[in-house]
């Protein structure tokens, strides 16, 4: 019998280019662990794509019908934290697990989770704690600089949270279509300048990222630093205007040490001549769980069963070993403290690992209620 | 005495420092015929423009059965009465001259707010709608559309317009401008019965002499907005003013028609 | 009694009456004659685009006021909806109460819009409430106490309406009679009702007014209707009909966000479709809605064959990717606004009368 | 008969009236930032708001540049006038990219020949697809604004899918050349050196738009084309060709409206012609629609109040433009300038 | 009878689906001026516009000054010595009066270069324009709209004016200054094709004349001829206006 999978991803839309890199990772992932036979105990994995078109109302019509026309066993995706939210009930409705990659919303698995819901991609708190841990030291001053959505205010929430040492001096937010960024850049040297120590922006920012357009502003004359966490490539071009800048990321191909990753970077400079991205590694994840949640039911897809199995599993992917918390299906997973270092022949500035943050470093806060 | 149903007192509006209609005070009576000539621009037709509302004076007042109407906005005065055809034809050129027609006694009616009956539950429109349209010739064209129509037909259903309006008092601007000879007597025709019908007040802009000679009880003769002359037909047209400012030094063609 | 029904206007064209009759019959049976959760998406989405449309038909194509601030009221009737069943819990109650408050809400913004800018002239009011629509949109995101942000709300339905309901444990003819068929058949027979009004409306002395006024607005006035009010008036009845659209679509969907119901693109779709299916007919907006959203929902599958076919060929396989598909749907636009000027219903009726 | 004896352009009974300069829509400008100097307080503070305000509007000024001039002679809405400042932002990509020696060099002459070249892809690149798309696309709608809308935003969606054809889908870096990088200060204010650029930029082609539209037959010939183009045609001239320059010119000036933004986010996305839409045409109503020294005004007005509330009050700025738009409209309901009773 | 400079043969028109023009001949001679006069509908207003090349001729043939111009484009046409006055005048309402008569100057390229004597000539003509030379054309009343129309067609010389109808709306004085004006016009070897209800107006004018009907030229003459022979007018133009008194 065989085993289908839904991808359902934003295909098209605003988010269409990271939505390829997790699919194109998603396939090699299941290409990896299945050692290249696409089956599972005998049982042939079959992946329908399904485009959400970044709309929430047609990822939810996209997920029903993927449940019930075409009869998939599990589900995996979507891009977006919207449509993500969107398509929880729809799970349950169905009683089909939804494997959430790489949407990052914490309310995936926090206020809005229901059990059929697991999440291979990082959530905002990892990504917030992380950074946190990065900059954390006594006698830092920050400014953060978020978005003012759900997305920004979580992120600056569970960063306030993880700070133990250092001062949070300002918190800036700013409409998430702002492009001119001299006001609020006004504002938080305001809030800095006076300081003694260490002084830095920290940036929380979904999309282009505005560093570029701080350094522009010059905030070395105030002795002010700029942090922001990792990006897809394209996007960290902006940080060669930084060298030395600190951070966490979730992933970049130079960094992890293992073979997961070392057959990805290979395989996908191969086929693609460019290194795997930040949603390639997390498409490849997702994959790899699931193939080992299969191999543990030994092909079998009823839901409970996989929920047992997946419940408190552990998996291999390019990240290194990762486990789905019992509690609200979350993977923990390592993030990396870097430092960018600029090499001209490369296009964006590199980040190099300072340090592996490993999932016990992080209190990521349990917010789901069963 | 005839009973003034419309009268404007020190009538003025300004465009910059152009002075187009400049206190015009005149009062016109039901049962007459009153022409208004003047030379090209002397503010005849932005005279009716604020008599029927389409345009608010700088200063003045209009009177319609005594009452002020100054502030009145048109729709409301063609409720109260005041009809109007325009200089330059103003129609619905996508819709049939059926329904053209139909529209303005749809409005007379005050059936524009009715939402739920079905259009042609108003048969009575309808039959009405083709009676006006025999009055001014256009039975036979009653399914073209406004745009369609040649320029002469064109100024015969604006003309058509305003007798379905059927009010009180009717403002001609050039109605046969542009129109045919023989198709004019269907117009002329219209006015003199109009003219029978004693409580009907009737304004004519109108440069053709001979037709205001033969309509008109009375002449006002306007010159740079400004009411330069009042009195009835055989007069005023003799005046020195109106043989020098209106119809030039050298009266031509008068003799022949 | 037919005729009475469709307000004496009737598609005149055989061909036209029969395209009429097949759509009708295949929404009335879609959950018969098209099981499966997609086709019955599908069905459901035509029908609320067919009193989203019309709606704007009456705006657009009757009184001739191009506005771009539809969508607004459409999702205010969606967040209506949602906020209510959010707020109070899924109920009978709710959906009242969130209808009754979306389409006074409507009703006071429309009157506000229109009094405010139909004075100006017509480019400046399409441009000033696409301004005004952007406005609301943010606004909604910002809001996110009440409307759930740029993730929008997910709620629940009264019981009855819930997938898990079930009216009967076998299947009846090939479909199960559960939670969403009964909503999809209240859906039905509301935008038959709405359609029929709304037909009504543009057929009644006051309709004409509204064509009269399009044709030439000074002309209008002049013979006694005032512009402001039958303006304004049509500019609020094609806001109540959106508004009331947009709670069908909350219904159906039992979500809503900014995107859903508000975006610039939903306002592009309705226009498409009154230009392909025909401005100012009314039945323009059944042939559109359904011809538009098949051709949504099914293009991607169509390209995907294509794409397939054109494999090893210069260019061809990447325009013809399914991921472009937005791009073809494009070019026919253009290409039905300079052919079908008068629309699919337009067209019909002058091929063979 | 009375004899004309006077010349004839002294002969009008009050010309001044006709001609007069309207001085309050100018003064509005110094207006709004005198009034924000006291609300902000420091100094040098405003001093950066105001520069970078200012130098935001050139801009957008020049984004929208084209957008007028295309509505204000001819009287075509074009929805899809982002599309070809997506493409001019692309072209600027492509060409910037196969000059990585004149772009990463420190020498302020090299950068600025490699931008010019830039520029001057895009506007060609722009110029021929607006040749194109008036061919294909706009030509028979013309005097019909519903269709035109209608058109250009089938257009828009087609150039959109297009670009992401030829160049992806995703976000491309576009650095900027190592000399206009960073801020210039003046004691405690700063001001970026690309926003300088900007100015510069901007006023030259406000400056050409204003001598071509003012001292040639050209505008004149066109605005009555809009009105009338059989009478035109009638008159001797072939407005077609002449309707066909202008909206080359207009996407031309897209382009390099493309170039200027795409350097400025320093980075593109084939979405970015549809986000900038809405804040474009706010700038062209408050401006009047169609009256070029109405749309620089506005669009100034615009730079500043989005930085001083940006400052001011965040949740505010996100409305600004359109707070901004509604004040002008209650003002005066045509925009700054009206371009007569079209 | 002079050679004609405007020669129609056997043209028809068709509007969208409707045959308006069943076979128009015509010639107008040089150096005179030719009436044409129809009642309304009979077709005159689209024959202008087929010489103007704005309505294609589905057949026939249109010879201007020893050229065929049946399939030139209309601003050739133009370029080629025409001038046309039409039905709906043709103003440029935003621009001025100025402007509108700079535009029909196809010489000049700036104000100063208009003709000053011709231009003072015109002033002389209708006074009205030069009194309102800085306005915008759009608020002129509707008589002096057709003086800036006719103008604009003199304002430069012309081999041959066409001009439909220009004495609707203007006042007597003013018709009187035209018929001088078009008088002074044929001395200056300008031919004039001219389209007219007034029929006082046509007879004081016209040197031929040339009546439609329904899409064809039912009479070809001198203007004299028509003049004097009531019959004939009533036949051809109904004009009952005369029995009226
Ligand atoms: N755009 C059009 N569509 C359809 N028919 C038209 C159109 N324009 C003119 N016609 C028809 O062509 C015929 C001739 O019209 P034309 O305007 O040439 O007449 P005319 O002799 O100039 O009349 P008038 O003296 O009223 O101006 C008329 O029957 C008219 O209905
Ligand atoms: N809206 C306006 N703005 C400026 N001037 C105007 C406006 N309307 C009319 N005028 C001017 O007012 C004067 C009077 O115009 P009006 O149309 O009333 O003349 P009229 O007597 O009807 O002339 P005609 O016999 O030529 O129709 C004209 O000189 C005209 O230029
Ligand atoms: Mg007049
Ligand atoms: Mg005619």
């Amino acid at each position: 019998k065989d085993i289908k999978i839904a991808h359902v991803y934003d295909k098209t839309g605003a988010l269409e280019a990271y939505a390829k890199q997790t699919h194109t990772g998603f396939m090699m992932g299941l290409e990896y662990a299945t050692k290249g036979t696409m089956a599972v105990n005998g049982n042939k994995l079959v992946v329908i794509e399904k485009d959400s078109q970044g709309k929430p109302d047609v990822g939810k019509a996209q997920l029903a019908s993927a449940y019930a026309d075409d009869r998939v066993d599990i589900a995996v995706g979507p891009t977006s934290s919207g449509v993500a939210l969107a398509m929880l009930p729809v799970a349950e409705e169905y009683k089909k697990i939804l494997l959430v990659e790489p949407a990052v919303a914490d309310a995936i698995t926090g206020e809005k989770w229901n059990r059929y819901i697991f999440r291979t991609g990082r959530n905002s708190s990892q990504d917030a704690i992380s950074n946190a841990v990065a900059l954390d030291k006594a006698g830092v001053s920050i400014a953060t600089m978020a978005q003012d959505t759900a997305f920004g205010r979580d992120g600056v929430k569970a960063f306030k949270e993880a700070l133990k040492n250092a001062k949070l001096v300002h918190e800036e937010y700013l409409p998430g279509n702002t492009t001119d960024f001299t006001a609020g850049a006004q504002r938080m040297f305001d809030a800095l300048k006076g300081q003694s120590g260490r002084k830095v922006i920290f940036v929380i920012w979904a999309g282009p990222s505005p560093i570029g357009k701080l350094a522009d502003l010059d905030p070395k004359r105030y002795g002010v630093e700029v942090a922001s966490g990792g990006n897809i490539l394209p996007a960290m071009a902006t940080y060669k205007s930084f060298p030395g800048m600190e951070g966490a990321a979730y992933y970049y191909y130079g960094i992890p040490k293992n073979p997961a990753n070392d057959w990805l970077v290979a395989e996908h400079q191969k086929r693609h001549n460019s290194p795997p991205d930040f949603f390639t590694a997390g498409g490849m994840s997702a994959a790899m769980a699931l193939v080992e949640a299969l191999k543990k039911t030994n092909g079998d897809t009823k839901t409970d069963t996989l929920i047992t199995a997946m419940e408190g599993m552990s998996f291999d992917t390019p990240k290194g070993k990762m486990t789905f918390r019992k509690e609200d299906h979350q993977a923990m997973q390592s993030m990396y403290h870097f430092k960018i270092k600029v090499d001209p022949k490369v296009e964006w500035g590199i980040p190099e690992l300072v340090r592996e943050i490993k999932p016990e470093e992080m209190q990521v806060p349990i917010t789901n209620k069963r | 005495m005839k009973k003034t149903s419309l009268e404007t007192r020190d009538l003025t509006i300004r465009f910059g420092g152009h002075v187009a209609v400049n206190a015009v005070s005149c009062a016109f009576q039901a049962g007459t015929l009153t022409a208004i000539v003047g030379p090209n621009g002397a503010g005849k037709t932005t005279y009716f423009n604020l008599i029927s509302g389409q345009l608010k004076p700088s200063a003045g007042q209009v009177l319609l059965n005594g009452s002020d109407i100054t502030s009145m906005p048109a729709s409301a005065r063609t409720h109260a009465g005041l009809g109007r055809a325009f200089q330059l034809t103003s129609l619905f050129p996508n819709l049939s001259v059926m329904e053209n027609v139909r529209l303005a006694l749809q409005s007379r009616a005050h059936l524009g707010l009715d939402l739920w009956n079905v259009w042609n539950r108003h048969k009575a429109l309808i039959e009405r709608a083709e009676q006006v349209l025999e009055d001014v010739a256009l039975a036979a064209k009653r399914d073209a559309h406004a745009a369609a129509l040649p320029h002469g037909d064109q100024r015969k259903l604006e003309v058509g317009l305003l007798m379905a309006l059927d009010p009180d008092i009717f403002m001609f601007d050039e109605p046969t401008a542009g129109m045919s000879v023989d198709e004019v007597p269907v117009i002329l025709d219209l006015i003199r019965g109009l003219k029978k019908q004693t409580h009907k007040t009737i304004l004519l802009v109108e440069h053709k002499m001979d037709v205001v000679r033969e309509l008109a009880d009375r002449i006002i003769v306007l010159h740079n907005g400004t009411l330069m002359a009042d009195g009835d037909p055989e007069t005023v047209i003799a005046s020195p003013i109106v043989q020098q400012a209106y119809l030039g030094t050298a009266p031509v063609e008068e003799a022949a028609a | 009694m037919i005729r009475q029904l469709l307000s004496h206007d009737l598609p005149r064209n055989r061909l036209l009456t029969a395209v009429l009759l097949v759509i009708l019959a295949g929404l009335a049976f879609a959950p018969f004659l098209f099981p499966g959760a997609k086709a019955l998406n599908v069905a459901a989405k035509i029908l609320i685009f067919i009193v989203l449309v019309a709606s704007y038909d009456l705006l657009l194509g009757y009184t001739g006021i191009v506005s771009f601030a539809h969508t607004m009221f459409f999702g205010i009737g969606a967040y209506g909806i949602a906020i209510a069943s959010t707020r109070m819990g899924p109920g009978w109650g709710s959906l009242l109460v969130g209808g009754l408050c979306a389409v006074a809400l409507s009703l006071l913004l429309s009157l506000i819009i229109g009094l405010f800018s139909l004075r100006v002239r017509a480019i400046f009011y399409a441009m000033i409430t696409l301004a005004v629509a952007s406005a609301f949109q943010t606004l909604a995101s910002q809001l996110s106490q009440f409307t759930g942000g740029e993730d929008g709300l997910n709620f629940k339905l009264p019981e009855m309406l819930s997938p898990a309901f079930q009216l009967a444990e076998e299947q009846v003819l090939g479909a199960w009679l559960d939670g969403k068929f009964i909503t999809y058949y209240i859906l039905f027979f509301t935008t038959v009702l709405l359609f029929l009004a709304m037909l009504r409306i543009v057929n009644s002395p006051f309709g004409r007014v509204l064509q009269a006024i399009r044709e030439n607005d000074f002309r209008a006035e002049a013979i006694g209707y005032r512009i402001v009010v039958f303006r304004t008036l049509s500019n609020v009845l094609a806001a109540v009909f959106a508004t009331l659209a947009g709670c069908m679509l909350a219904i159906w969907l039992r979500y809503n966000g900014p995107d859903t119901s508000l975006s610039f693109e939903i306002m592009v779709d309705i226009l498409l479709i009154v230009v392909i299916g025909g401005m100012g007919t009314m039945y323009g907006a059944i042939c559109g809605s359904a011809i538009f959203l098949l051709a949504q929902n099914y293009l991607q599958d169509l390209m995907r064959i294509a794409s397939g076919t054109a494999q090893g060929l210069p260019l061809l396989p990447a325009l013809l990717s399914p991921d472009r598909w937005l791009l073809w749907l494009g070019i026919l636009f253009i290409l039905s606004v300079y052919f079908f000027p008068t629309g699919i219903v337009g067209k019909l009726r002058t091929w063979r009368q | 008969m009375e004899q004309a004896t006077t010349l004839p352009a002294a002969a009008s009974p009050n010309p001044r009236l006709y001609t007069q300069i309207d001085w309050a829509p100018l003064a509005l400008v110094p207006a709004l930032a005198f009034a924000a100097l006291p609300l902000i307080g420091s100094s040098s503070t405003w001093i950066t708001l105001t520069a970078a305000g200012l130098a935001m509007g050139m801009i957008i000024f020049i984004i929208a540049s084209g957008l007028t001039l295309i509505f204000g002679l001819m009287d075509v809405l074009n929805f899809g006038h982002g599309v070809f400042i997506a493409l001019g932002a692309f072209m600027a990509v492509t060409v910037l990219g196969t000059m990585p020696g004149w772009m990463g060099s420190g020498n302020l002459l090299l950068n600025l020949a490699a931008i010019g070249v830039a520029m001057l892809g895009a506007m060609v690149t722009a110029g021929a697809i607006g040749l194109f798309f008036e061919r294909v696309i706009v030509r028979r709608v013309y005097g019909q604004h519903l269709k035109q809308i209608l058109i250009t935003m089938g257009g828009m969606v087609v150039g959109e899918e297009l670009i992401k054809v030829f160049w992806g889908p995703q976000q491309i870096a576009l650095n900027l050349p190592a000399s206009l990088r960073g801020a210039i200060l003046f004691g405690d204010s700063a001001i970026e050196k690309y926003r300088l650029f900007a100015v510069v930029v901007g006023l030259a082609v406000f400056t050409a738009m204003m001598i071509v539209l003012n001292r040639t037959k050209l505008g004149l010939l066109i605005r009555a084309g809009v009105q009338d183009r059989e009478m035109v045609e009638s008159l001797g001239y072939r407005i077609r060709r002449l309707f066909v320059g202008v909206f080359v010119a207009g996407s031309a000036l897209a382009g390099l409206g493309g170039v200027m933004w795409g350097l400025y986010q320093q980075s593109v996305i084939p979405q970015m012609g549809a986000h900038v839409n809405v804040l474009i045409f706010i700038v062209i109503i408050i401006g009047g629609l169609g009256s070029t020294g109405g749309c620089f005004l506005g669009a100034l007005l615009v730079g500043l109040l989005a930085n001083y509330t940006g400052f001011l009050a965040p949740k505010v700025a996100l409305f600004s433009n359109i707070l901004l738009m509604v004040a002008i409209l209650l003002w005066r309901p045509q925009g700054l300038y009206q371009v007569t009773n079209r | 009878m002079s050679e004609a400079l405007l020669k129609l043969e056997g043209v028809h028109t068709h509007i969208g689906a409707y045959h308006i023009l069943h076979g128009v001949d015509l010639e107008v001679p040089r150096g005179q001026l030719t009436m044409l006069l129809g009642r309304n509908g009979a077709g005159k207003t689209t024959t202008l516009r087929t010489i103007m090349g704005l309505w294609q001729a589905s057949q026939g043939r249109i010879s201007f000054d020893g050229q065929d111009i049946t399939k030139r484009s209309t601003p050739d046409i133009a370029q080629a010595g025409i001038a046309y006055v039409p039905e709906n005048m043709g103003i440029f309402g935003d621009l001025t009066v100025k402007e509108n008569m700079l535009l029909a100057a196809r010489s000049a390229g700036r104000i100063e270069q208009l003709d000053e004597k011709r231009l003072e000539w015109i002033f002389g003509l209708f006074p009205a324009m030069k009194k309102f030379w800085l306005h915008p054309a759009g608020k002129l009343s509707g008589g002096q709209k057709q003086m800036l129309a006719v103008s604009r067609a003199i304002v430069e010389p012309r081999k041959l004016l066409l001009i439909d109808e220009p004495s609707k709306g203007l006042a007597p004085a003013i018709i009187a200054n035209m018929i001088s004006a078009f008088r002074e016009l044929k001395q200056t070897d300008t031919t004039i094709l001219l389209v007219e209800q007034n029929f006082n107006f046509a007879k004081q004018l016209g040197d031929t004349v040339a009546v439609m009907d329904d899409g064809r030229i039912v009479h070809r003459g001198a203007m004299r001829e028509l003049a004097e022979d009531e019959g004939l007018q009533t036949k051809l133009l109904g004009l009952s206006l005369a029995a009226h008194h």
